[in-house]
């Protein structure tokens, strides 16, 4: 047990919570603020893990983009103050079912697959820009330039979904 | 010329693809290629018969190969003698006086252009019946003649009873082609050809049993077409086809084709004398039956019909006594004779717009050609002279006592009695339609039947003298073309005999006039008293198919389709509901919401993972 | 450190990830879920990416590719919703289920006659 | 590096976010007020009215802390914080000498950009949790205007770092040369353009709008939790014209005295900044929403992407 098992746990109980929080809050943008605690607290995992840079990355793009994307989407579907319409399907305990078997064999898997295997995070290389760009722009290159027109085919469709066909 | 023999099918042939299928471009619409047709054939059927004369034998048999089948070889080619040309002749001839008639007679009917295409059909179908030199090539002509006997006698299809005439007259003839082909089978194997002048020249060199089965069985096909008994029903409810369609098949085409089998195969016949005994007695069972039925049917056309069914009986008895020639001869009489009283009933029949006797009467004055032309074709149908039936009757029934034996001695007799029946049963139908006073629709404004309708009428008419008259001193003209084939008797028209049967269709004549004359309102036959009704319903034999034959066939049918129903098509639905049922419990799970789709998603997911994990595990 | 405590904690993730796809009816919100799950993986891929000290980094990297995709993914989801929305008023996915095979039409099996 | 070291940068820290706002606001006050040919405040404190800001602070304080009753409760109490503290973080990485910040970080550029972007969502928080329609189109707008303007931030952001061939801020300050102002002049004009849209600043104040929609997300809060907003926006101009000064002119770099003194140098060039951020304030109308969204994607993105362009080719033709 070292210092950085305990920040992780630590970070870990408060993501998990909010996870949990999210996906049972009732409300739709309690649960996308929540989301902001999930997503800030995985960061900071990815900080204890040396991965700085996708730490920063996720911060840009999930709390900053993403989120607020998501609240937006929610106002814009006039989400409510207080509970109204009630946020949750009526299969509930199916869905929970799926949860807890999903949770419990994953983590049985995990646990005995990778009991006792050890993260030396004092001798890993830092996961800095440097690093990730010499990664993506040496080895993951093709990827990068599919990953582009990806993102490029998202936003036409993004644009050609959201666009009312009067004008 | 008989090189060219082929036409003869071809051109109606040609003619009713044309009248069939493209009436609609023709100027002049579908009559022109129907009556063209007819003018064509009967044209070359005259240039065939004048070579026919040079050559007066077996002149040609163009044979070509056909399709090699492995077994015997079919051939096909023409096959033409005299006897051949003057049969197409006789063919030509009616067909081209039915189309001139049925121009005027199927006016405004919207179905003339398939009719006239069907008629010219059945002309080359009877043609390449009469030329054709090979059994099956003949037995292909004898099948379109059934196929568009079935279309014409079902013209108007829209009634119910015409309906059931086409399909009883095929079904009937079907019984009868049957035994017909596998007669050809028998034959036809049994010679090594199919080819008719190889048949018949080894039917006496075949084994007995061979040509026994073989005439026999043809002789099914025979009775059928020629509608003998037993397998004569269809004929008579054959009138529900129009009346040019019944002169046709009843004078020229049809019926005449059995006949003219039996003569072109003759010498298998000869050869199989058990079979000649078979024909002779069912010709006296029909031609006696028959004329007693006509006696007391009160439908004009069923009257004719069922004359005509006796008449073909004389023919079968002529063949059957071996009087080779003489039953050609009566055939060609008796297709112009019926042919002209056909179209003479047709003439009456559109004026009136119905069959029965018991509303005609006195019809003599309002339509002189008709009942002129008509009382020609009656005498030479009673059998009185100068008419040609008188002479060809006389040649079988002499023929029957020069035969000789049990046979002969019975067609003779036979013959005699349906002599006088004959003479009654015409005379009735004359008075009855055309003498003494109009008995019904008064509305009715009688009146000639147009020339077009009359002119076939006059020209059969003349036939039905002159086929006769050249013949009374030696019947030279039928015997040049016709010849005596070995075996046969020559043909012999003896005065006694003439003066006989004379003197007893006299006497029919005169009972029924003498009956007519003390009540001209009244049906003659009605003298017979309770004796009429088995005559009326020609002695019960259509009775006795229906508790036999129709209508257990009908029972079973009806079992059949229960069965079908019930429990095949039961099967069939029951799996379609139990498809549904069973898909209605599916349906349920497309819900259309997505996250059902995912539940079960994830449950399979879950569990491929959890087995790979526990067979790993394990 | 321990590499389960991130296996675990992504598997957790994960978990809630299915649990909130499966029960939420709101399509913002069920997006939320989505973006937990995806979430899970890149906890497991940086984590492995520590633990193999692998040179290329292809773990993060692949991580950085799924936060790129993820967010496509919520743009065009996003679009969708909103055409849901404006279509029909809801972003109820439990409402669009218009290609529920819901009425059971009663095809009569045709009577023979 | 002690804890008692990192203790003191950290309050060093505090101390530059609890003052340099202040001086803006105060800076603001007075600039607009002679710009529109008037004094300001004059009385408080004395001397120019220079306590103004600390009584409008005393005054927040004082004043009842009112939540709407329809509102949702803890959101909306929680949304200045969250409006407000992202600022305070990015002061950490701010180096003010050569060497010298809170926690140089290696990717501190990103850093910077991440946790600024996160600020948006008070914003969005304070105009949904007040139930009222004018803050949520507020709220909306500020969404809107944000990811239309996040883009060329970052991407002018990026051109600066490649042409330094870093992410950090310090190192970004040390490759700094004086021709890199024309050099990244578009990358300057876009980067500070973005930040005031960022910072919802005339001309792009569309989400406050007082005069359309009463201060958008703003309009039901009141005392201490209003003046934190207040705070966030100067805190935001404070943070915003360093970072710009640190990008794109040379930080802590000057004539002179660059050792001793950077400091002061990045002080002066962050409230020149400050005046030209208020400057525009004066100057401008407010832009209409689509007007706003297109400058950003028509305009702003297409440059963005020429300065990235231009400095790629530059740092491939001298490597």
């Amino acid at each position: 047990m070292t210092g950085a098992d305990v920040v992780f746990g630590l970070l870990g109980i408060v993501c998990l919570a909010a996870a949990l929080l999210v996906v049972t809050a009732r409300n739709v943008i309690h649960a996308a603020l929540w989301l902001v605690v999930c997503f800030g607290a995985l960061a900071g995992c990815y900080l204890v893990l040396t991965a700085e840079f996708v730490a920063w990355v996720q911060v840009l793009i999930y709390i900053g983009a993403v989120v607020v994307l998501m609240l937006f989407g929610a106002m814009l579907t006039r989400a409510p103050i207080g509970r109204q319409q009630p946020l949750d399907s009526t299969n509930r305990p199916v869905a929970a079912l799926a949860g807890l078997a999903t949770a419990g064999i994953l983590v049985t898997l995990v646990v005995a697959s990778f009991k006792g295997a050890y993260v030396d995070i004092h001798h890993t290389e830092v996961g800095d820009g440097r690093v990730l760009g010499t990664a993506v722009f040496r080895y993951f290159v093709l990827a990068f330039e599919v990953a582009s027109v990806l993102l490029l085919a998202a936003l036409v469709g993004a644009i050609v979904l959201t666009r009312s066909d009067r004008d | 010329m008989s090189h060219w023999a082929w036409l003869l099918p071809a051109l109606p042939a040609v003619a009713a693809a044309v009248g069939l299928f493209a009436w609609r471009v023709i100027p002049g619409g579908p009559a022109v290629p129907a009556i063209g047709g007819s003018v064509a054939a009967l044209a070359v059927a005259i240039a065939v018969l004048a070579d026919a004369e040079s050559n007066p034998v077996h002149v040609t048999s163009n044979t070509t190969s056909w399709t090699p089948t492995g077994g015997v070889a079919l051939h096909v080619g023409t096959r033409v003698d005299g006897f051949a040309a003057v049969i197409a002749l006789m063919v030509a001839v009616v067909a081209l006086a039915v189309q001139v008639y049925s121009t005027a007679y199927m006016a405004g009917d919207p179905h003339y252009p398939s009719y006239a295409g069907e008629i010219s059909l059945f002309t080359a179908a009877m043609l390449l019946v009469v030329v054709s030199s090979d059994l099956f090539e003949l037995l292909i002509g004898w099948e379109i003649m059934g196929l568009c006997s079935y279309l014409l006698v079902g013209h108007y299809w829209q009634a119910e009873g015409s309906r059931a005439a086409a399909v009883k007259a095929l079904i009937t003839t079907r019984v009868g082609d049957t035994a017909f082909l596998f007669g050809i089978f028998a034959l036809g194997i049994g010679a090594g050809s199919f080819d008719i002048g190889q048949v018949t020249a080894a039917a006496p060199t075949l084994p007995h049993a061979t040509v026994v089965a073989g005439a026999l069985l043809l002789l099914g096909g025979v009775v059928g077409k020629s509608a003998q008994f037993p397998l004569h029903v269809w004929l008579p409810d054959a009138m529900a086809g129009p009346t040019p369609v019944s002169a046709l098949i009843h004078a020229a085409t049809m019926v005449a084709a059995g006949i003219y089998v039996v003569a072109r195969v003759y010498p298998v016949y000869l050869a199989a004398p058990v079979a000649l005994t078979v024909l002779g007695i069912i010709a006296c069972i029909t031609m006696l039956g028959a004329a007693l039925a006509a006696l007391a049917e009160d439908d004009l056309k069923r009257v004719l019909a069922w004359s005509t069914v006796s008449q073909l009986a004389y023919m079968a008895a002529g063949l059957a006594v071996r009087g080779w020639s003489s039953g050609i001869w009566h055939l060609l009489t008796h297709a112009a004779f019926k042919a002209l009283l056909f179209l003479a009933a047709g003439s009456v029949l559109r004026t009136l717009g119905t069959n029965l006797m018991s509303e005609m009467g006195g019809l003599w004055r309002r339509m002189p050609i008709t009942f002129v032309t008509a009382l020609v074709g009656a005498g030479a149908l009673a059998g009185l002279p100068p008419f040609a039936g008188a002479f060809s009757k006389d040649a079988v029934l002499d023929a029957a006592r020069e035969h000789g034996g049990g046979l002969g001695h019975a067609v003779y007799a036979v013959g005699l009695v349906t002599v006088f029946v004959t003479g009654a049963y015409v005379t009735r139908l004359v008075v009855r339609t055309f003498l003494g006073s109009y008995r019904g629709d008064p509305s009715i404004r009688l009146h000639e039947s147009p020339v077009v309708m009359t002119a076939p009428l006059v020209v059969l008419a003349g036939f039905a003298v002159l086929l006769g008259a050249p013949a009374l001193p030696s019947s030279y003209g039928v015997k040049r073309w016709l010849g005596t084939p070995a075996g046969t008797l020559p043909l012999h028209v003896g005065t006694v005999g003439v003066i006989t049967t004379t003197v007893i269709s006299l006497a029919g004549v005169g009972a029924v006039v003498w009956l007519w004359s003390r009540r001209p309102a009244a049906d003659p036959v009605e003298a017979l008293g309770r004796l009429a009704t088995p005559l009326r319903r020609a002695f019960y034999v259509d009775d006795l198919y229906g508790a036999a034959v129709v209508r257990p066939v009908g029972t079973l049918a009806r079992v059949a389709l229960g069965v079908d129903r019930r429990g095949i098509d039961a099967m069939a639905v029951g799996s379609g509901r139990a498809a549904v049922l069973l898909g209605g419990g599916l349906r349920r799970l497309q819900t259309g919401n997505v996250q059902t789709y995912l539940s079960a998603l994830v449950a399979g997911m879950l569990i491929v993972v959890l087995s790979v994990s526990v067979a790993v595990a394990a | 450190m321990h590499l389960t405590l991130a296996l675990v904690l992504s598997a957790l993730l994960f978990a809630a990830g299915v649990y909130g796809v499966l029960v939420r009816r709101n399509a913002v919100a069920l997006l939320m879920a989505v973006e937990l799950m995806l979430n899970a993986a890149n906890l497991d891929l940086v984590a492995f990416d520590a633990w193999f000290k692998d040179r290329l980094h292809s773990g993060q990297t692949l991580a950085l590719f799924v936060v790129v995709i993820a967010a496509a993914e919520v743009g065009v989801g996003l679009a969708i919703v909103l055409a849901l929305f404006r279509m029909r008023d809801s972003v109820a996915v439990d409402e669009a289920i218009d290609l529920a095979d819901r009425d059971p039409v009663r095809r009569p099996v045709e009577q023979t006659q | 590096m002690t804890a008692l070291e990192v203790i003191g940068k950290l309050l060093g820290c505090l101390v530059v976010f609890l003052t340099v706002p202040l001086l803006v606001g105060q800076l603001e006050h007075k600039v607009m007020a002679h710009m529109q040919s008037r004094l300001g405040p004059m009385y408080a404190g004395g001397f120019h009215g220079w306590a103004q800001l600390v009584a409008d602070g005393v005054k927040f304080v004082q004043k009842e802390s009112v939540v709407p009753a329809r509102a949702d409760r803890r959101v909306f109490e929680l949304a200045p914080l969250v409006a407000l503290l992202p600022y305070l973080f990015v002061l950490i990485a701010i180096p003010v000498a050569p060497g010298h910040s809170a926690h140089d970080l290696s990717v501190g550029v990103f850093f910077a950009l991440a946790v600024v972007s996160v600020g948006v969502i008070g914003v969005l928080m304070a105009g949904w949790a007040s139930a009222n329609k004018y803050s949520l189109l507020g709220g909306l707008r500020a969404g809107a205007q944000l990811m239309a303007y996040e883009l060329p931030l970052v991407l002018a952001a990026a051109s600066v770092a490649m042409a330094a061939g870093t992410l950090s801020l310090d190192g970004i300050a040390h490759a700094w040369h004086w021709w890199w102002l024309p050099y990244q002049g578009v990358g300057l004009f876009v980067f500070f353009v973005a930040a005031l849209a960022e910072l919802r600043r005339p001309p792009f104040d569309m989400p406050l709008a007082d005069s359309e929609i009463v201060f958008g997300p703003f309009t039901e809060y009141t005392g201490l939790r209003f003046g934190l907003f207040i705070l966030a926006e100067y805190a935001g101009i404070v943070v915003f014209s360093a970072l710009t000064a640190v990008l794109f002119l040379g930080g802590w770099k000057g004539p002179f005295l660059e050792t001793g003194l950077g400091w002061l140098w990045l002080l002066i060039k962050t409230f020149l900044l400050s005046f030209v951020v208020i400057w525009l304030r004066v100057s401008y109308p407010r832009l209409r929403e689509d007007q706003l969204q297109k400058f950003a994607w028509a305009g702003l993105v297409p440059l963005a992407l020429a300065q990235v362009a231009l400095t790629g080719v530059v740092r491939v033709a001298t490597a």
